[in-house]
């Protein structure tokens, strides 16, 4: 026979099922196996290139179908009131099941046109109605919050900014910056020059108490060369720097 | 307060929120209590039947709504955008009023009822905000189960669950009897 | 269309867009001219003064609009805002406890003392009345001093302030003596 519609019409067997007994026009409880099962493997058949998944579906039914088949050849089975089993019965119900949800859901269907005709609204709070405030109930608010209790609160902020103090690094002396100014240094080295008259750099910076008065005494010298209060001679390199005094009183 | 008070309350608070709002909500912002304000609310929904209203009033499980009217929807939409509106596919449609008929239900469930694997369409579902998971089973896996959602009661213009076209027996032996006036027809052709 | 149909299509409109429309759009949408659509429209708000509407029609430069009736307000309050409850943390509270036992002080010296920064912690508490402004300090750009309020020695039933319980000289030394132990300590370890 042919395939007068497309495969994929078909949700799944049961719909190709229900679409083979309502085309042969076929009582759904008295479905002839035989019939249906041949129409049914033509199906298939003709789906041999479709999905795997789809067709492992479909596969199924129609094992399901062939069992049936069989189980119609044989002796009526008995169940345990005595009473035939058609091996029809469990399919006829699953189909019946099937065929009612899908009649429900051309029920839905009338009624989703309806609900899509329809429009609803955002929210459009009035401003007035947007900005209120509650007023504060300080009653709740407060509860039974005591005076004691709020002391003690501020007990433990004062503790606990007292513990983020450094209690050995804050009894450490303060390192001030040391001012050692130019001026007071050229004071300084031209007294000196004038209190040795020639004596070695080497002499006169053993004198300096810090690193600050080294290098201000150094451009105190360079300085005072400068302007020829004091004259400098080096004999050998890094050898000693004698400084004579040229200032006379 | 009267009544008509009460209403126009009522009215002003359906409009301004929009959304759905619980019976409890409004019946506890007209101080009464939720028996009264319910019979209020469906005299509303009466009222609201006239030819001069464009707005009506839907009744979502225990929460009230306003929206237009669907004889409007002509005029809304030559101003109003509409809303972007998905069109569900048979397939989900399928797996829509198995969730909706059967909930709570497992993916499992709705498939063996379809016969074919439903993952994708049960995702989709919960996707469009029309299906939504409702807890768990207590079985091995603990698989999830899936109900319906408010907006799947909005979208298709169910008041509740309770309100769903009934699947019933009566319903189970027209189907059959349809078939078999069907097979008789056969036999008489 | 009769007009009781075009005002319930104008309602719709109006409910939809929530925002103002412009007289031509309506006038569009429910194919009619201008000046009659707004007869019909001035004819609309004038049923809206009925006491069962809550929403009412507002005429805004040859547009429309629907918004709630003020009436409503109060009632609107009691579902969109869910009363909130206040609660003083414990940021609220340390900072209460500095205000009160170093006032008058800066917003500056409580962020010295708490460690961090404090603005909204003392706006809370001058929001709830709870502190105020109490002075200038004369120093570069003139910070604003806070102190306690009446109200807050009412709460605490506090005759004065000289009355709230005194943190004093022979407690900070034992908090010092404390720290310096734990100092001690931790060297010896």
């Amino acid at each position: 026979m042919g395939i007068p519609v497309k495969l994929q019409v078909f949700e799944g067997p049961l719909d190709l099922l229900l679409h083979l007994i309502d085309k042969n026009k076929i009582d759904i409880y008295d479905i002839p196996i035989v019939e249906i099962t041949n129409q049914y493997m033509d199906y298939i058949k003709a789906m041999e290139q479709e999905d795997l998944n789809v067709m492992s579906e479909f596969l199924l039914m129609a094992a399901t179908l062939l069992d049936i088949k069989c189980r119609m050849l044989l002796p009526k089975e008995v169940n345990e009131e005595g009473e035939e089993e058609d091996p029809r019965q469990e399919l006829v119900e699953q189909l019946l099941q099937y065929k009612m949800y899908k009649y429900m859901a051309f029920e839905l269907k009338d009624r989703q046109v309806d609900g899509n005709l329809t429009f609803y609204k955002q929210p459009t709070i009035p401003s007035e109605v947007n900005d209120y405030a509650e007023p504060v109930d300080l009653d709740l608010l407060l509860g039974d919050l005591t005076l004691a209790q709020l002391n003690r609160i501020f007990e433990d902020v004062m503790k606990r900014q007292e513990d983020k103090v450094d209690q050995v690094r804050s009894k450490f002396g303060k390192i001030e910056k040391e001012e050692v100014s130019l001026p007071d240094k050229m004071v300084y080295v031209k007294n000196y020059a004038m209190e040795h008259q020639r004596f070695s750099f080497r002499q006169m910076l053993q004198e300096q108490t810090s690193k600050m008065h080294v290098v201000v005494a150094f451009l105190a010298v360079l300085e005072m060369m400068k302007t020829g209060e004091l004259q400098i001679e080096q004999e050998d390199t890094f050898g000693e720097i004698m400084i004579t005094s040229l200032v006379t009183e | 307060m009267e009544i008509e008070k009460m209403q126009g309350m009522i009215e002003a608070i359906l409009f301004t929120m929009g959304d759905s709002v619980e019976l409890g909500q409004i019946a506890g912002a007209i101080e009464h209590d939720e028996e009264t304000t319910r019979k209020i609310i469906h005299n509303m929904m009466d009222k609201y039947e006239a030819a001069d209203r464009g707005v009506r009033i839907i009744e979502l499980d225990n929460s009230f709504q306003m929206c237009t009217k669907k004889e409007a929807y002509d005029c809304l939409i030559r101003i109003a955008k509409a809303p972007k509106r998905y069109v569900l596919t048979d397939v989900l449609l399928e797996t829509m009023s198995i969730i909706a008929y059967k909930q709570p239900v497992t993916r499992l469930e709705v498939e063996k009822i379809r016969g074919v694997k439903s993952d994708h369409a049960v995702n989709k579902l919960v996707e469009y905000g029309l299906a939504q998971e409702v807890g768990r089973l207590d079985a091995p896996g603990r698989p999830i189960l899936f109900g319906t959602t408010e907006e799947f009661l909005r979208r298709f213009s169910v008041q509740s669950l309770d309100e769903l076209p009934s699947l019933n027996a009566e319903q189970m032996e027209e189907f059959k009897s349809e078939a078999e006036d069907e097979a008789q027809m056969k036999l008489n052709i």
